[in-house]
């Protein structure tokens, strides 16, 4: 998106909303910004409706700031919670059948490519864990091997949180949910070590409590997306509401997770090793 | 691409392009249709009957015709990447049957709902239990809400035409629809006959994502969130209206497309011997049989006319009504076990009980043109 | 005793009204009467706009869904209004002529142009203090579902405060599982984490909910 | 009900607190580096208070 | 399981068992009658609004009422699982909505053409975009020739009835077919109202795979190949006759479950009021508001009678024939933008003329009984 | 399925087809029979309209001789080639939609578990390639996730043989195949690789030109299926007609790929192997 | 020259029945008249049972579909009749009256039943060495579709032996992709794999047509 | 057309052929361990032709 489009025209400037002003003069859109950067720029999301101390919320809000080009992301997502705050944010967003995000990213990215041959388009896969590892897998898997150039990000809060706290695939072994009366049966999905079975050229698993390195991942994702292949990112994102915890624990039941099980690991391919040092050298990042 | 080709109006290729025999299966009726189409993108998954024409749309992508092109993981995938390609802004193109249609139903309604132009052929075949692979069109009983434009073809020559038809209306700027492109798989598809073609070297010209009622997902018009809460998910009276007018304007989109259906496909119905009292009425490859039929009637001096329904959504209600008014027997003979078609014409007439649905053929079987011709007979018998 | 009434009920997810308008309901029908009480049918989240409508007759009710044409709405929380946390704007819209409208408050909370919008209806406001009495009685905001409930009872005669409590008593003695929409149980369960016991859950809320029908009788028979 | 109170003497712009919010464009740095929370968005989830390192931030009871 | 459940025969359940009033929601009857249905097998995916009750049907499996239980992957997978557990002999049920309904289609023909007694709760929403989980239902002209029994309950009784008797019908040896038991989602699943409950102490017999019309599948009969080919992909005029007799051997089925709809359901509708020259003919929640504008309509002097469709298929197209014959308008509400009742009923009448098909109500609205009213005032005004 | 039940009764025998009564007499129901006893005995499946020099026939044959138990045995199919010889198989078979018989073999699993609890009723999904690895990939990999107590047999002939030779996942990088005018773009998808990740106690990798270890390792992935957990076999089964070579080259083809890419491997969880020590020391197994 | 007829044409999976019906049909439309040509609907497998069904017309065929009732049977395998593979038990039935049938065989093959079921008919029969003629003139039995065209052109005056050739160029020249269903493709393009070119491959297959047409021919007048 | 004929002379009766074979109970092992083949069911695949390592079997031209 050129930053002509979204200039305001000065005749009309008065007629526009303030939160869409705001977005140009303040937004990401001209100047870039990162998750260091927030507190200081608006954000492109704006009130939503997730719960009080929503885990899958604070994750998007660090994802969406860590976009490396906001003007040119599109973000494919499917029912599930992210829902709300996603379509409340100033990006194009779609969300049609559930599961079946990464095969539409398939397709919207391949279009892209044909209609914008010289400009990247990041197409981002933000969705849930049940979105994801359960109806959605084929859809997954079947991109990462055919090395389709989206990134993926799965909002992990280990429950179906939009349909009241069902087990999720990614719901851990013997927690009792909604459907799974006598609590889950079998581990985690390894969707982690699926992406790197499955072709992906860089895979990172992250909690919330680290937001600074949301931020290097997401960008590091996306930058490997648009020229090397595939990349994954699972974040953990808990959910008050569904596991159950005071809205105010969410980032201590993350730190936890983190110390636990849910330690920081990032895979990265040779060739998208190479490209990355070549990017971030370029770009001075990497080192934070 | 071993030719050029030069972009031009749907009514040149259409219309006043001179045309060429050719001797043809359905499948590579629905290729030469593709050619022409100026397709962006397509993808693929294999079911018979409908894989040759896929096939041949692979050979189009490795000859330069088509921009990209690939075999999908499922039918549901297939139809979500269509559906993600279109949002891009793309012309795009795909095809089924019988189990692989149900097996995506879910995305068709999603296509009207997001008043995406996507032109899908569905080369109807049995579904369920026992296996069939054979012809049936009872698939299309499950897509009459789904809320795409549905056209039946009777031949391959049909289905060619209403392929670059298709196009040219579902992208009506007033339309915006998807459009199913149905045959009675087999009969159609691996039927060789004559089909006439225009050149090679005309297509249509490139979709026009400007030209649409919903914005290219493109990230090239102004990205404000659109609402203060998500549609979804309220007790919300103005979600509800939204939600409901939104589905209001897909069906009065489909009623306005009536005028390019008339306009490029000479009619929702076809009518020959409009004045005779007993009519046939059908569809697809049955009309095909049924003109058989008449010919033999005709020939033992038995007077029967014949509605070819072109359109099955918009339907045709109005159109049939005028063209029923003086029959007193309406026989509706059909590909599939339900009687779909028979269905949709007796609730559209008032004084249903001309409408005779029979012969009902299904499990694979063809229609032998007996079949119709016996059923006019009794019906007359019956009638006296 | 009012026969025939349509009362609708908001709140913010996780204030219970689901809850509330369920006790009411089961209260109605075992007091003999025909009742059905939905929620909006939606997915609730914590501190979104949540709603619920109770249905009453002396004779079958087959209507359903969000009420329409309430005769009476509850607001549980002032940011309904205040901060349009609400699925219906203004909140009183579709409220019948001469409609009562209870609105849990310490003080005034209305708009001008609400209030001539309520005087234009005819309607009668009540300000209760509602989560002041939870907190007092109760010892936790959560039971201001219960001092609501109270309160509409010492207003309007609809049933018996002895039946409502023992339809408080029922709705957790965990006999049965409490079943709503997503998220909208956990959300109106939470209130159980707040007792170690569910005897002394049920006592509290009794109590909340007779010193809150006792507040409102008193305040209807000054008025 | 809603609500969240900055110490302005406590807080340091460390700026936790905002790596901590669920709610985007509600607790935004000051050119003093400090925070201010814009309390109409504000859930009250109190995320901000557990974080913030320094207790500068306590819940709004008003 | 802490009580002990006697086996009882569906008479003694449905008709003889004394009954207690509760006061509880649609997804709560649902749990009451799995609990009273002998289940063997229950396997769950939730969607909204059917998760509450697919939730409880966890519970009891928690308390041993039922033997096995899971969440699958997604509704195709659950409704290949549930045709996989009944193949092996036993009861199942699982339940679905909107969306899910359409992902897993493709099963719900299998079922039929399998033949298994399998019965399934849908909890009717929106499908399709703008995304939307409220009422609808739309989803059911998508199964109107999926060979399935359909039923359409009016409120939560209905729905904890329907489920009982789905499974009296479905299991008797000269039907066995799928029953799908639909009800308007929210309007009935979230609405708690009065049940009226046999005890808790009795349940169905157990099912008896032997009384099947096709074996059960565990090697416990003699495994003959059965056919020298394979039926499927065959040119063959024997194969296409056995896959076209086996369809209508499913349709005959149909035809026959009617008797013990009658017995069981009290008929395949039910007429109030059947010499008014003015009926509302509706299913569903539909029911329950021409009920509320039923009485206005009365209080106000207009005489006009109800028509309630229980069974949507089999259609009871005679029935309604029957009982519309002294009627002048037939007003049919419906909650989805297709209008699939009216069409049915129209395609059923001679003279469908009559037919007002409205209002519709779609996007999750709900239907106030002043819309009905309206409708009928403006029926009779059109007609004078 | 006890013997009584397919013994003719005597005064009936003669109306029984002579097929059947030779399956009775010489079959593999009453006698214990396994891959070495081709030959010798009345095999349960019977004249199919495969492809002259079928890889695919010749490996649910031998994959036929290998089960341990037949006459408790119940093979759940998928469309694709192998329908036609399953269906002409003395067993039940049930076959229903596409890439769905994971899913239907977990339910039927479970419902055989209940009403047969004292019993081991064998259930083998055996369908090809593509029903595995594209269409059915998130049903097989649940089941396995699961922990259902299947056998997955895929027939990996490396090509939609039946629709007439499209691109599977499961083909060659590079094949040129119908809908995969330019060659195919990703390498087999690692469905062996997956199922070890995904929870399968025994996964094991053949070719048809190997006929005894394919007897063995079918036994093995029964037996531990029965007791441990989901077991997979990925058997290459060449298609002469769609990889447009001569019917006599099968066997070439298969033993080319065995030395070349397709390489005999067996993964044995730590539970499997312990329990199959004992059942192969007591029954003398394993040693072939 | 005979105008309206249908044909019926039973082989094996990878004989060319639905290449030979494909010539069939382009020659008789290239000359002018009308055709609807089709192979049996299922999936074929090599060796196993295939149709293919030609009709044709001095006005359009609207037809389609398996042919039931056909002018004239043409079988391209003995085991079609000899072995049961077959998909028309007997091979003959539908066949019209006064019908016709040409069998590749060197020798009769047919039991006393089915010649009396022939002699019922009134159908004439013609055992063609339609194999023997493939491998002698064309150098490989997969040309045997190619003798069975000739000789029927020998025997009954459908269309010029030299349209025919022309359609043979045509269907081999590599212009356009041959189309059938599932495998047949596959099966029936196996034949250009005994050729090192196509030039050459149409060549003997010119040949062999000539050689058949000439054999029928004689036969034909000889009758 | 179809068929393979076995030089009795040759077979040792190693059985290769018969796990070479596609079809089932084509190829039987007879009780003087020579194998037999039932040429009705046979397609003339060829590949225990190729198979035999004693090459005993070549096909019937008849
Ligand atoms: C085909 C289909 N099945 C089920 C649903 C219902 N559904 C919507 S969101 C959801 C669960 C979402 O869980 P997850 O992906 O983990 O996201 P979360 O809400 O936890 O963020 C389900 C089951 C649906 N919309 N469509
Ligand atoms: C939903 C659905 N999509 C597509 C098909 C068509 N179909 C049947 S079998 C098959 C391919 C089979 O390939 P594979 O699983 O590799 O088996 P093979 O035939 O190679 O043994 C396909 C695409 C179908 N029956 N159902
Ligand atoms: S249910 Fe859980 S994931 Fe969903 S909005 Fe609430 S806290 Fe967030
Ligand atoms: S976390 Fe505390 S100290 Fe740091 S910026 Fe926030 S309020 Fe200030
Ligand atoms: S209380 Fe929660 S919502 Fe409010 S400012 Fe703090 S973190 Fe943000
Ligand atoms: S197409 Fe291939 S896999 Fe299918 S039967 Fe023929 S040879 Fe076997
Ligand atoms: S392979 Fe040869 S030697 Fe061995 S048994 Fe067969 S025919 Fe005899
Ligand atoms: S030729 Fe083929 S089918 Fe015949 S016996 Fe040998 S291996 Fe078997
Ligand atoms: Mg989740
Ligand atoms: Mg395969």
């Amino acid at each position: 998106m050129s930053n002509r489009i979204i200039t305001p025209v000065k005749e009309f400037e008065d007629l526009l909303p303030q939160e869409y002003k705001d977005l140009v003069a303040d937004g990401p859109f001209f100047a870039e910004k990162g998750v260091d950067d927030l507190g200081t720029f608006k954000e492109i999301m704006e009130q939503h409706p997730h719960c009080a101390g929503c885990g899958e919320a604070l994750g998007m809000r660090l994802v969406l700031a860590g976009l490396p080009t906001p003007q040119d992301t599109l973000i494919i997502g499917t029912p599930g919670c992210s829902f709300f705050g996603l379509a409340q944010t100033a990006l194009n967003y779609s969300n049609t059948a559930f599961g079946n995000q990464n095969a539409v990213a398939s397709g919207l990215k391949r279009m892209l490519q044909i209609r914008y041959p010289d400009k990247h388009k990041d197409v981002v896969v933000m969705v849930g864990d049940g979105g994801i590892a359960d109806i959605g897998l084929d859809y997954t898997l079947h991109s990462w091997f055919r090395k389709e150039k989206i990134t993926t990000i799965m909002l992990d809060n280990e429950v179906y949180g939009n349909t009241g706290g069902q087990e999720s695939g990614m719901s851990k072994e013997g927690k009792v949910l909604n459907m799974a009366p006598t609590g889950k049966k079998f581990p985690k999905i390894p969707v982690f070590e699926l992406a790197k079975t499955s072709g992906c050229c860089y895979v990172a698993k992250v909690t919330i409590a680290s937001p600074k390195k949301i931020g290097k991942v997401i960008r590091r994702a996306i930058l490997i997306a648009r020229e090397i292949g595939p990349t994954y990112v699972q974040l953990f994102t808990p959910c008050p509401t569904n596991l159950k915890f005071a809205p105010d624990q969410t980032l201590k039941v993350a730190k936890e997770a983190e110390k636990d099980y849910y330690p920081f690991e990032e895979f990265i391919s040779d060739d998208a090793a190479a490209y990355l040092a070549k990017v971030e050298q370029a770009k001075g990042d990497g080192k934070s | 691409m071993n030719i050029e080709q030069k972009n031009v109006s749907p009514e040149h290729i259409l219309f006043e392009a001179p045309r060429d025999k050719a001797f043809i299966t359905g499948s590579e009726a629905v290729a030469e249709a593709v050619k022409r189409a100026n397709i962006d993108m397509s993808i693929a998954y294999p079911i018979t009957p409908q894989s040759e024409s896929m096939h041949l749309i692979g050979d189009l992508y490795a000859q330069g015709y088509i921009k990209d092109y690939y075999r999908a993981e499922n039918e549901f995938a297939v139809m979500a990447a269509v559906h993600g390609a279109s949002l891009g802004g793309g012309r795009v193109f795909t095809a089924t049957s019988g189990p692989g249609t149900l097996r995506a139903a879910e995305m068709f309604p999603v296509w009207a709902g997001s008043r995406q132009p996507i032109v899908c052929g569905f080369m109807c075949r049995g579904i369920s239990l026992p296996p069939s692979i054979q012809p049936e069109n009872i698939e299309m009983t499950f897509l009459l809400d789904s809320g795409m434009l549905m056209f039946h073809a009777e031949n391959a020559q049909d289905f060619f035409d209403m392929i670059l038809k298709g196009y040219a209306i579902a992208e009506k700027p007033d339309v915006h629809l998807p459009v199913g492109v149905f045959v009675d798989g087999f009969f159609t598809t691996h039927t060789r006959e004559i089909v006439m073609l225009p050149p090679e070297d005309i297509r249509l010209s490139p979709y026009d994502p400007k030209c649409s009622p919903v914005p290219a997902f493109d990230m090239e018009t102004p990205p404000m969130r659109v609402v203060r809460d998500p549609l979804l998910n309220k007790s919300n009276f103005i979600s509800y209206a939204a939600n409901a007018s939104w589905h209001q304007e897909i069906l009065a989109a489909a009623e306005r497309s009536k005028k390019y259906i008339n306009h490029y496909m000479n009619g929702l119905i076809e009518v020959d011997n409009p004045k005779a009292k007993i009519l046939i009425a059908a569809s697809g490859t049955a009309v095909a049989q049924s003109r058989e039929a008449i010919r033999d009637l005709q020939a033992e001096g038995i007077d029967v006319g014949l509605i070819k329904v072109k359109s099955i959504r918009p339907f045709p209600e109005k159109e049939i009504q005028a063209a029923t008014e003086n029959a007193e027997i309406i026989i509706v003979p059909e590909f599939n076990a339900g009687g779909w078609l028979a269905r949709e014409i007796k609730a559209s007439l008032d004084h249903n009980s001309r409408v005779i649905s029979a012969p009902r053929i299904f499990g694979g079987m063809p229609m032998p043109k007996e079949l119709i011709v016996n059923e006019v007979k009794h019906a007359i018998k019956k009638r006296a | 005793m009012i026969s025939n009434i349509d009362i609708r009920m908001a709140g913010l997810g996780g204030q219970g009204v689901v809850t509330a308008a369920h006790i009411l309901g089961t209260a109605v029908v075992s007091a003999g009467k025909h009742s059905a009480v939905n929620p909006f049918f939606g997915a609730e989240k914590r501190l979104a706009p949540a709603e619920s409508y109770v249905r009453m007759a002396d004779r079958p009710v087959y209507d359903r869904g969000e009420i329409l044409y309430p005769d009476l709405i509850m607001i549980f929380a002032p940011e309904v209004i205040t901060m349009g946390k609400s699925y219906t704007m203004p909140f009183y819209s579709g409220l019948k002529e001469k409609g009562l409208v209870m609105i849990n408050s310490d003080e005034p909370i209305l708009s001008e142009k609400e209030q001539a919008g309520l005087d234009k209806l005819g309607a009668t406001l009540f300000y209760i203090p509602a989560t002041k009495l939870a907190m007092e009685f109760a010892g936790t905001e959560l039971a201001t579902n219960m001092t609501m409930l109270g309160a509409l009872c010492g207003l309007v005669d609809l049933v018996e405060i002895d039946t409502v409590i023992e339809a408080v008593a029922q709705r957790f003695s965990g006999k049965s599982k409490f079943v709503a929409s997503g998220t909208t149980a956990v959300l109106d369960e939470s209130i159980k984490s707040k007792y170690a016991k569910v005897s002394l859950l049920i006592e509290k809320n009794t109590t909340a909910i007779t010193k809150a029908y006792e507040y409102t009788k008193k305040l209807n028979q000054s008025k | 009900m809603m609500g969240v109170r900055v110490a302005e003497d406590k807080c340091i712009g460390c700026k936790i607190c905002i790596y901590a919010c669920p709610e985007p464009n509600v607790i935004k740095l000051t050119d003093s580096k400090k925070v201010t929370i814009e309390c109409i968005k504000c859930k009250s989830c109190l995320l901000c208070v557990s974080a913030c390192p320094k207790k500068a931030l306590t819940k709004d009871e008003a």
